[in-house]
């Protein structure tokens, strides 16, 4: 079963000009640009039956934010991976998946990239209310953690 | 003149209230302790029959807040307007005589009218806090009180009408030969559930729901109001098992055995296993049961109890054109 | 006399209120665990209170984020006054093992005046209700 | 809220209008969660009109600290996301990075691994069904089900030295070995474990009162919608799509070791109920056939602190539902990027799904319902038990609202 799956994935990769890498046995990661990720999403999510979004993961790559789409399938895990710049933003895939819409509020909470047509895009997921909006994105390899715990108060108070 | 107050005040009156108040409480954590395989208080006095009475010294100490959007007066005065209600309503109950402190004619309407009345209160008492917890807790309250209070009302007219008298003291003298449980099996039960719903215990404690509206009505309240709140609570479950056992099971009557103890401490060794006889079958029900919602509750009060009583009434009135039940 | 009275009532009923600043539950679960017929912190007559207003003990477990500090500071001060803190766990001692993360404080003691440290990852029911109880020893 | 809507009951600021803005802050700091987590609930009456998640109060930072921590430092801090599932997340962290170093995990190890994940599995369960009781106001049921609980813990507690956090994990294999002699005591405990869990599924379809609050409580979640979220775990097999980790994509010794899946297909909460009581009896048996016939050899193979760069996922099944690891090294001592997804964060979207429609009465069931383990998702919430109106406020607004609540008079913004 997993033999064809590969197969399609590689006929649909080619016809929205992506790149397959087969990382070890059990994952395969497409690489795709900004444009075209989503008819590559739709087209895997209606040909192969990949309904399970797991998690969308965000890496600082220095001056681009590279951002991942894990699907799980029975045996196989299927990253999508793109590349974006660091301050645009990426489209957003809740109209296909609608499960993904917390997943797309947590990478704009940690590497501030926006999310068009997400509709709790300005909303906060998991960064505190009394963030101060000047402050980077707390994951990105430039904030250090001891300086943002300076600007929200959390240093030790001298005892009054 | 100066015995009579004395009597209202310490013995079978207010004093005497609070005591099995307390008692009631400390034996309700007790068994519903032992029923989850718990022990339950141990350590103030002996197997901690102290406690209640620790808890309620402790609020008293406490410092009370009053928040800030609250109806100042009424939050003062209600908790004792409350606390009022089931003591009076105690000294209509015949204890160690079968003839009660103040009882007159028509009493039965009075303990009606101060039931509903301490429902009224707490209703404003609760909206006065201005919480949303407690604005949900009142409309709860009102409408499980408007539920549960017809079922009891008939279960109370059923044994009035056994008895044939309005007067707590008529319906326990009419008693001497067989108790009403008897005569009006299912008022008895109407009455146990819709007195369980009155007193907000287990399955009817929807408008206190600890884990969905935080406290209930009782959110706002510390100190010396929540004291006496929850002295009140535990005071008005006496008098509903005081008052199911005065209509239903013959008040403090009891065969007179006469090994040398006068009359009326043996009529009051009776009333007092009574009343924790009905209250032990309380506890095991609160125990057991799950909280229901209160649209589940005011179903089957209206759905279920209401015609159970209603049938239960015509079912005495047949008995009594039928010349069973002989007017005393 | 009074005052005499006032202790005694005070050591034997300490309602407790149990407030979660971003903890692991770990030490949650713990605590509730000292509610269960094993160890039954009821015989102390200790009760967990639903609302912070009836409650005489606080009890926090959990490192401070910079989103529960506020409010952690807000229940305490709902507190009516003979109140105490009890801070169960390493996370509410000093951030534990999270100490160093960019969103967590350095303990409870910097937002609330804390009586009572239970240490451990998480101590387990008996340390709680010893921590409780050891606390009421001092009030005596 | 749209701001409009905070002007208009800014100056109706008297006594509570009951219609249709009538807004309970369920959370933070409420009884009925052990974690916190706010949930703004739009009520008409009692009916549940629309909830608005506020999420972020546990949020520790965990995955920036992770890049600053030697491995084997991160893997007991990932044990403490949560506190009920801690064994697990600790277990796919180490099976992320074990894929990427070139080492085998021994066999005896990865049976040992499989007995704590399902003695997590039943302890977790455990738990659930007890605070189900509890939250749905029948306690008796909750003292009975964690006294029962106490025998795995007790047994949790003879192989691993603890109770709750176990640290009984390392790369490539397991820190401490099955002690000698447990074996016959475990089978019967395991027993003891499944009558009892028979008992309780009895419980659960005969009790009145409790079948009141349970049964076709929100029941109006298709398979459709199910699978649009991504929800994972029971959340997903209690509607009757057959996801389970275990069955899928075996990891551990779960290969080996029998394992039929349960699923029911009613879809409403007691059909949870019920699911998880059947897994407890699954768990119980795995755990007496993994017991027996547990192989010889090493529990540990030593790996250098340098992990080879690289990256690689796993994937391990939380009694909460699906956990995902993925884990990226440059080749150093620390880990580049740690990505942990824990079970309810999946499972959120769902949950505000089946609250919609319901009465304010089964919030705490429904809540309950998708066992929200929030240790693993970052939620806190805010309890304001005097203003009558509640909406989210900064820390700003918070901190200004406290200083005029006790000091009215004072007029300067401190």
């Amino acid at each position: 079963m997993s033999e064809n799956i590969l197969e399609q994935i590689a006929k649909i990769a080619n016809e929205t000009n992506s790149k397959v890498v087969t990382l070890r046995k059990g994952e395969t990661v497409v690489e795709v640009d900004k444009d075209n990720l989503r008819p590559l999403i739709t087209r895997l999510v209606q040909d192969l039956k990949l309904r399970l979004l797991t998690t969308i993961t965000g890496l600082d790559l220095g001056q681009e934010i590279g951002i991942m789409y894990h699907f799980s399938h029975e045996r196989e895990t299927i990253h999508v991976r793109t590349k974006v710049a660091k301050t645009s933003t990426a489209p957003s895939i809740v109209s296909i998946i609608p499960g993904a819409i917390l997943y797309e509020m947590e990478v704009h909470d940690m590497f501030g990239t926006g999310f068009e047509g997400n509709p709790w895009n300005d909303k906060k997921l998991l960064l505190p209310d009394s963030w101060p909006s000047d402050l980077p994105p707390p994951l990105l390899k430039s904030s250090k953690p001891a300086e943002i715990r300076k600007r929200l108060h959390l240093e030790a108070e001298p005892k009054q | 003149m100066i015995l009579e107050i004395l009597e209202a005040i310490i013995f079978p009156g207010a004093l005497y209230t609070i005591g099995m108040g307390f008692l009631f409480d400390w034996l309700d954590r007790k068994t519903s302790a032992r029923m989850q395989g718990r022990i339950g208080p141990m350590i103030a006095g002996p197997y901690g029959t102290l406690q209640p009475l620790a808890d309620f010294l402790k609020l008293l100490f406490k410092e009370e807040i009053i928040p800030s959007h609250a109806d100042k007066l009424v939050f003062l005065f209600a908790p004792a307007l409350f606390f009022m209600a089931p003591i009076l309503s105690m000294l209509f109950i015949p204890i160690i005589s079968p003839s009660s402190i103040a009882g007159f004619q028509f009493d039965i309407l009075a303990i009606l009218f101060l039931l509903g009345f301490s429902a009224f209160v707490v209703s404003i008492l609760s909206f006065s806090s201005a919480s949303s917890f407690t604005t949900v807790a009142t409309g709860r309250l009102v409408l499980q009180y408007v539920s549960y209070e017809i079922p009891l009302v008939l279960s109370i007219i059923a044994a009035a009408l056994c008895s044939r008298s309005l007067s707590v003291e008529g319906v326990v003298g009419a008693q001497t030969r067989i108790w009403n449980v008897f005569l009006a099996p299912i008022a008895f039960c109407v009455f146990i559930v819709a007195m369980m719903a009155e007193l907000e215990k287990a399955p009817f404690d929807i408008p206190s729901a600890k884990t969905e509206i935080v406290g209930g009505w009782l959110t706002e309240f510390s100190g010396r109001a929540l004291a006496f709140l929850k002295l009140t609570k535990e005071v008005s479950y006496v008098f509903g098992c005081a008052l199911a056992v005065s209509l239903f099971l013959g008040g403090p009557l009891g065969p007179i055995l006469n090994f040398g103890v006068p009359v009326s401490v043996l009529y009051f060794i009776y009333f007092t296993v009574k009343i924790l006889g009905v209250g032990f079958v309380i506890f095991v029900l609160k125990t057991s049961l799950t909280r229901i919602k209160i649209g589940q509750a005011t179903q089957l009060f209206w759905k279920i109890l209401t015609p159970l009583s209603l049938c239960q009434i015509l079912l005495i009135l047949i008995l009594i054109q039928g010349g069973l039940i002989v007017a005393t | 006399m009074l005052e005499q009275l006032a202790k005694w009532a005070r050591t034997r009923s300490p309602w407790v209120f149990h407030i979660n600043a971003s903890s692991c539950n770990g030490c949650d679960i713990e605590l509730v665990a000292s509610l269960t017929p094993r160890y039954d912190i009821e015989r102390f007559g200790a009760v967990l209170v639903p609302s912070p207003r009836h409650a005489d003990v606080l009890i926090v477990t959990g490192t401070v984020n910079a989103q529960t500090k506020e409010p952690l500071k807000r229940v305490y001060q709902q507190l009516p006054e003979p109140k105490h803190v009890i801070a169960i766990g390493a996370c509410a001692a000093t951030g534990g093992v999270f100490k160093g993360c960019y969103n967590v404080g350095q303990g409870i003691q910097d937002v609330i005046p804390v009586d009572m440290f239970i240490p451990g990852c998480p101590p387990r029911p008996e340390a709680i209700m010893y921590g409780v109880l050891k606390l009421l020893g001092e009030v005596e | 809220m749209t701001s409009d809507a905070d002007k208009r009951r800014e100056e109706s600021a008297g006594l509570m209008e009951y219609s249709a803005e009538n807004l309970v802050p369920f959370g933070p700091i409420h009884p009925s969660l052990k974690e916190p987590e706010y949930f703004k609930i739009i009520l008409e009456g009692e009916r549940i009109v629309d909830v608005i998640p506020r999420i972020g109060y546990v949020h520790r930072g965990l995955e920036k600290a992770a890049e600053m921590r030697p491995w084997v430092q991160n893997m007991y801090m990932f044990e403490r996301t949560c506190g009920i599932c801690s064994f697990v997340h600790s277990l796919c962290y180490g099976q992320a990075v074990e894929g990427l170093t070139i080492f085998q995990v021994p066999k005896r190890a990865e049976y040992i691994r499989l007995i704590i994940c399902e003695m997590e599995r039943i302890h977790s369960h455990l738990l659930w069904v007890g605070l189900m009781g509890h939250w749905a106001g029948f306690d008796t049921l909750f003292m009975w089900v964690w006294q029962d609980r106490e025998v795995v813990l007790d047994l949790v507690e003879a192989i691993s030295g603890n109770r709750v956090h176990k640290s009984m994990n390392a790369f490539c294999g397991v820190r401490r070995d099955m002690p000698e002699g447990m074996e016959k005591h475990i089978v019967e405990r395991m027993k003891f474990m499944t009558d009892r869990a028979r008992y309780y599924r009895e419980i659960i379809d005969t009790e009145e009162t409790m079948l009141e609050r349970t049964h076709k409580v929100g029941a109006h979640v298709t398979q459709d919608t199910v699978e649009k979220l991504c929800a994972v775990g029971p959340m997903a097999r209690y509607v009757g799509l057959r996801q389970d980790v275990r069955l899928n994509n075996p990891y551990a010794a779960y290969g080996e070791v029998p394992f039929e899946i349960v699923t029911r297909t009613e879809g409403d909460v007691q059909a949870l109920l019920r699911l998880r009581l059947d897994e407890i009896i699954a768990s119980a048996n795995m755990i007496s056939y993994a017991v027996e016939n547990l192989p010889e050899g090493p529990i540990k193979v030593k790996i250098p602190p340098v992990i080879p760069a690289g990256e690689h996922s796993s994937r391990c099944e939380a009694p909460r539902g699906e956990i995902f690891y993925y884990v990226k090294s440059t080749g150093g001592r620390t880990p580049d990027r740690v990505k942990s997804r824990q079970p309810t964060l999946a499972n959120l979207p769902l949950a505000l799904e089946i609250l919609k429609g319901q009465t304010l009465a089964d919030v705490p069931v429904v809540l309950t319902a998708i066992d929200p383990c929030f240790g693993c998702m970052d939620r806190m919430s805010f309890l304001d038990t005097e203003k009558n109106k509640q909406w989210t406020w900064s820390g700003e607004q918070l901190r200004q609202y406290g200083i005029n609540y006790y000091f009215p008079d004072r007029k300067d913004k401190a």
